[in-house]
């Protein structure tokens, strides 16, 4: 199979088009600019949508009405941009609409800055517009993960009828490495019988997220509930290293894990029996990463570009446990490994 | 083996470029790459940098603190770079461009005028390959040939006619490094 | 004879048609309280089926139905609609 | 027997929640009249707004999505870009379009997006209960302009026909009133222009219709229909402000 040697943002693209995406509405923001770049040049050659919308709010509407019409659709944007389009990730939330939204996080609050940041998890996991809403959120953490990712993403979206976010950052938009495109075998996904097509020959579809009898608002939102416990339950992601020995785990995500790998490493050669957890699904969050290492974990040091985030489910999957540390930095500035080398030092002083 | 290697410039050196094809012909002989840009508000102009790793095993971070390899082609690239090379690195000056030495005693630094070379040939931007092939020639990293697979894989299809500049260029590069004399302690 | 069919238990009672009839045969009916709660509209005899009423009525409370003959026009705004 | 009216085929039997005298029920009724006329009923989609008629799709008998406040355009845009052979409109109020979603409105007209905007102004706000809207007219009292509107306080009223004739994109703009039979008519022809102008692939159609709230306004049905006349055809004149027919490439 070829290899190909490619930045994330583009290696996304090329993989949202190979995965079946029909059409792609967005508004330029950076570090994610190579992502619409791309589409923009082989979208209309393939016979797809390509649209610049006027605004992240209006692109993310366009991308309600292309998901409600039955479409296999995408936006990118980053932090702000995101932001805004919360009010439209509501609305599909509530109209129970598929599609895939990446955002690729620079450094906040406000218009803060390009660098790579982690800042946005609360906005990414926990809703982030009006309503008891959740998306899917993945973290890949090599441009290979992002391209595999994406073809799970859309087929999770139409699977659940629900947003799927890809939580990317700077570098791993901007970083090249190796991928290969793996033709995967289709899932076999379920008939959009809901979408609006014209009603010929059925009844009329209503895509709609207004309920104003309160109980038929109570009744969607528990089939809401049901549905996001549904994904709870099956669609955890995760990876672990040195899980069979380690006592002393880092917990980090994205290009963050790929950092507090390498200190790992340096933690091993210093005998320090260090261990990393990995999320690939922020939400749902994988908490049986933790309840399987628990028996010999002595403690946690969370790791985020952001200044506390993550660690809300550190410390609701750990439970009381074990003691969990916290590492952070905020604003762009990424850790080196040095610095999470003498974190996992300090969590071992603090812990014997 | 893993090597890191940091490569900064000026914008318009071709720094990007450099560890592109570093990264491509490492990645052609099936080891582990990851190449990451310097980018942002000081991307035109300004310094300009990329980074570098290449592994036989899963690359960690992608991000390099202390490189095995720096490849400075200005000096405003040696002075911030130079401290951070590993003892027993190497450091590559495009001494075209930087009057200066660096003050490590603990590291082999090769010298290439390769602006001078670059324009010797006919075009002062090939001095980015005259260094690549000083690089891997020194290193031994990646084959000569694959090199020069991924220089004709990276150069667009309207500078195909430069094809054979870039390759003398990095085939000067290479034949640098029979008989010289690297300073430090190599 | 011409035809004019209310669907009294969808008047409001706007009484936009009253308004507009020409030949002024619609009324309210305080007789009764409708679905809505509201006096619905009625008719006397001599609709000559110009669609007026049921052209301002938000509704849809008429139907309209004239008696022609071969070859004869429909109603005036019926026409111009088209 | 000749039938001279019956319920369109393309609204539902259901009774609006509308109040007595409401324009958007007659306006209602005369898409659908058109949606059966060009027999679209199965390839139309529409498009609910936020405001009063944010349950449109309860009453019309044909695919539709809800869309949030002033975004009806972007999601029309969305339908339009995946399913080009299908009728996709728009029904937006003077809020919503006019307000919350200026943006995106100019952008659709901007893109000569192919599709139909069904534009209500009734220069005020219904749903919330009265307030001014971007179309109130100077001196008009609302809930949020009790002593009538002082321009220099709350600006004037913005005139979209007159805004959106001037730009490129735009293939029909007209705009409307339903305060008597006779303009009732006219506004069915103008709607129905307009849905051809898509149906032709001619692209962006506006079509604004003055239309009465007598529940905020404080007066009968019959005065509002005369207020229209007398009032706000006055700031907003009625006319066909754009026409081109040259199909879109």
């Amino acid at each position: 199979m070829e290899k190909l040697l490619m930045k994330g943002n583009e290696a996304l693209a090329e993989a949202a088009i190979r995965a079946g995406c029909q059409c792609f509405f967005g508004y330029p923001i950076t570090p994610q600019s190579e992502l619409p770049a791309y589409l923009a040049r082989e979208m209309p050659k393939r016979g797809r949508v390509f649209l610049q919308a006027e605004s992240e709010i209006a692109a993310i509407n366009m991308v309600y009405g292309a998901a409600g019409a039955g479409a296999r659709v995408m936006t990118s944007s980053s932090g702000p941009g995101i932001s805004l389009k919360q009010e439209g990730i509501s609305y599909l939330c509530g109209a129970e609409l598929p599609c895939l939204i990446v955002n690729i996080v620079r450094g906040g609050p406000g218009l803060g800055d390009i660098q790579p940041a982690q800042s946005d998890y609360f906005q990414a996991t926990r809703g982030g517009g009006h309503g008891d809403y959740r998306t899917i959120v993945f973290a890949p953490s090599s441009v290979q993960e992002l391209v595999d990712l994406v073809y799970d993403a859309f087929d999770l979206a139409d699977i659940y009828r629900n947003p799927v976010m890809i939580l990317g950052d700077g570098i791993l938009g901007q970083m090249m490495e190796p991928v290969v495109f793996r033709e995967k075998p289709r899932r076999q996904l379920p008939p959009k019988t809901w979408a609006t097509t014209g009603k010929k020959g059925r009844g009329q579809n209503i895509i709609t997220s207004l309920y104003l009898d309160p109980v038929k608002l109570e009744q969607h939102n528990w089939k809401l509930d049901k549905k996001y416990r549904e994904i709870m339950a099956r669609e955890c992601r995760w990876e672990v290293i040195n899980g069979d020995d380690a006592e002393y785990f880092v917990v980090a995500y994205g290009i963050c894990a790929r950092i507090a790998f390498s200190a790992i490493e340096m933690a091993r050669s210093a005998g320090v029996k260090a261990g990393l957890i990995r999320p690939v699904t922020l939400w749902p969050y994988p908490q049986k990463a933790f309840d399987d290492v628990m028996n010999r974990a002595k403690a946690f040091l969370t790791v985020e570009l952001s200044l506390g985030q993550m660690i809300d489910d550190v410390k609701l999957s750990v439970n009381g446990r074990a003691p969990v540390y916290f590492y952070g930095r905020p604003g762009g500035m990424v850790p080196t490994a040095e610095d999470i080398f003498n974190e996992i030092l300090k969590m071992k002083g603090a812990s014997v | 083996m893993k090597l890191e290697t940091i490569m900064a410039g000026f914008g318009g050196q071709g720094i990007m470029l450099m560890g592109e094809i570093l990264a491509h012909s490492a990645m052609m002989e099936n080891k582990e790459v990851s190449w990451i840009p310097s980018y942002g508000p000081e991307m035109r102009g300004g310094t300009a940098n990329c980074m570098v790793v290449i592994s036989d095993r899963r690359i960690a971070s992608p991000i390099i603190s202390h490189p095995d390899v720096l490849v400075a082609m200005n000096k405003p690239s040696m002075e911030k770079f130079s401290p951070l090379v590993k003892p027993g690195g190497l450091i590559i000056l495009n001494i075209s461009m930087i009057d200066d030495r660096p003050a490590r005693g603990d590291v082999d630094i090769l010298e290439v005028d390769a602006g001078k070379i670059a324009d010797a040939l006919g075009n002062s931007k090939v001095a980015n390959m005259v260094v690549l092939g000083a690089l891997v020639g020194k290193t031994g990293i990646v084959d000569k040939k694959t090199v020069l697979n991924s220089i004709d894989c990276f150069l667009p299809s309207h500078r195909k006619s430069m094809y054979e500049i870039n390759e003398k260029a990095f085939i000067k590069g290479l034949e640098l490094m029979a008989g010289v004399t690297l300073k430090g302690v190599g | 004879m011409n035809k004019l069919v209310i669907d009294k238990d969808r008047c409001k009672g706007c009484g936009l048609c009253i308004e507009v009839c020409p030949k002024k045969i619609l009324h309210f009916d305080n007789s009764i309280v409708n679905l809505l709660g509201y006096h619905p509209v009625a008719a006397d005899d001599g609709c000559i089926a110009c669609g007026f009423c049921s052209t301002i009525c938000p509704d849809i409370v008429f139907s309209v139905y004239k008696d022609v003959k071969e070859g004869e026009t429909v109603g005036k705004a019926v026409d111009e609609g088209q | 027997m000749k039938v001279v009216f019956e319920r369109p085929r393309s609204l539902q039997l259901t009774r609006t929640h509308y109040c007595p005298g409401c324009g958007h029920g007659i306006v209602h009724r005369l898409v659908a009249e058109i949606i059966d006329e060009f027999n679209i009923q199965e390839k139309t989609i529409g498009i609910a707004p936020v405001g009063c008629s944010v349950l449109a799709y309860n009453y019309f008998d044909i695919d539709m999505q809800q869309a949030a406040h002033g975004r009806a355009p972007a999601v029309a845009t969305g339908i339009k870009r995946v399913l080009p052979d299908r009728v996709v409109f728009a029904y937006q109020g003077d809020g919503d379009l006019a307000s919350i979603g200026t943006a995106e409105i100019i952008h659709a007209a901007g893109r000569s997006e192919n599709i139909t905007v069904i534009f209500i102004n009734n220069a005020i706000y219904g749903m919330t209960g009265g307030q001014m809207a971007p179309t109130t007219l100077v001196g008009q009292k609302t809930e949020t302009t009790p002593y009538g509107r002082d321009p220099k306080m709350a600006g004037y009223p913005i005139k979209i026909c007159e805004i959106l004739s001037v730009m490129d994109g735009p293939a029909f703009i007209a705009r409307v009133a339903i305060s008597d039979v006779k303009n009732i008519l006219k506004a069915k022809s103008m709607i129905k222009k307009a849905f051809q102008m898509q149906i032709e692939n001619r692209g962006f159609s506006l079509v604004e219709i003055l239309s009465p709230c007598p529940t905020n306004w404080g007066m009968t049905p019959g005065d509002a229909m005369r207020w229209i006349n007398d009032e706000m055809t006055k700031v907003f004149p009625p006319g066909i402000y754009k026409e081109s027919w040259e199909v879109l490439a």
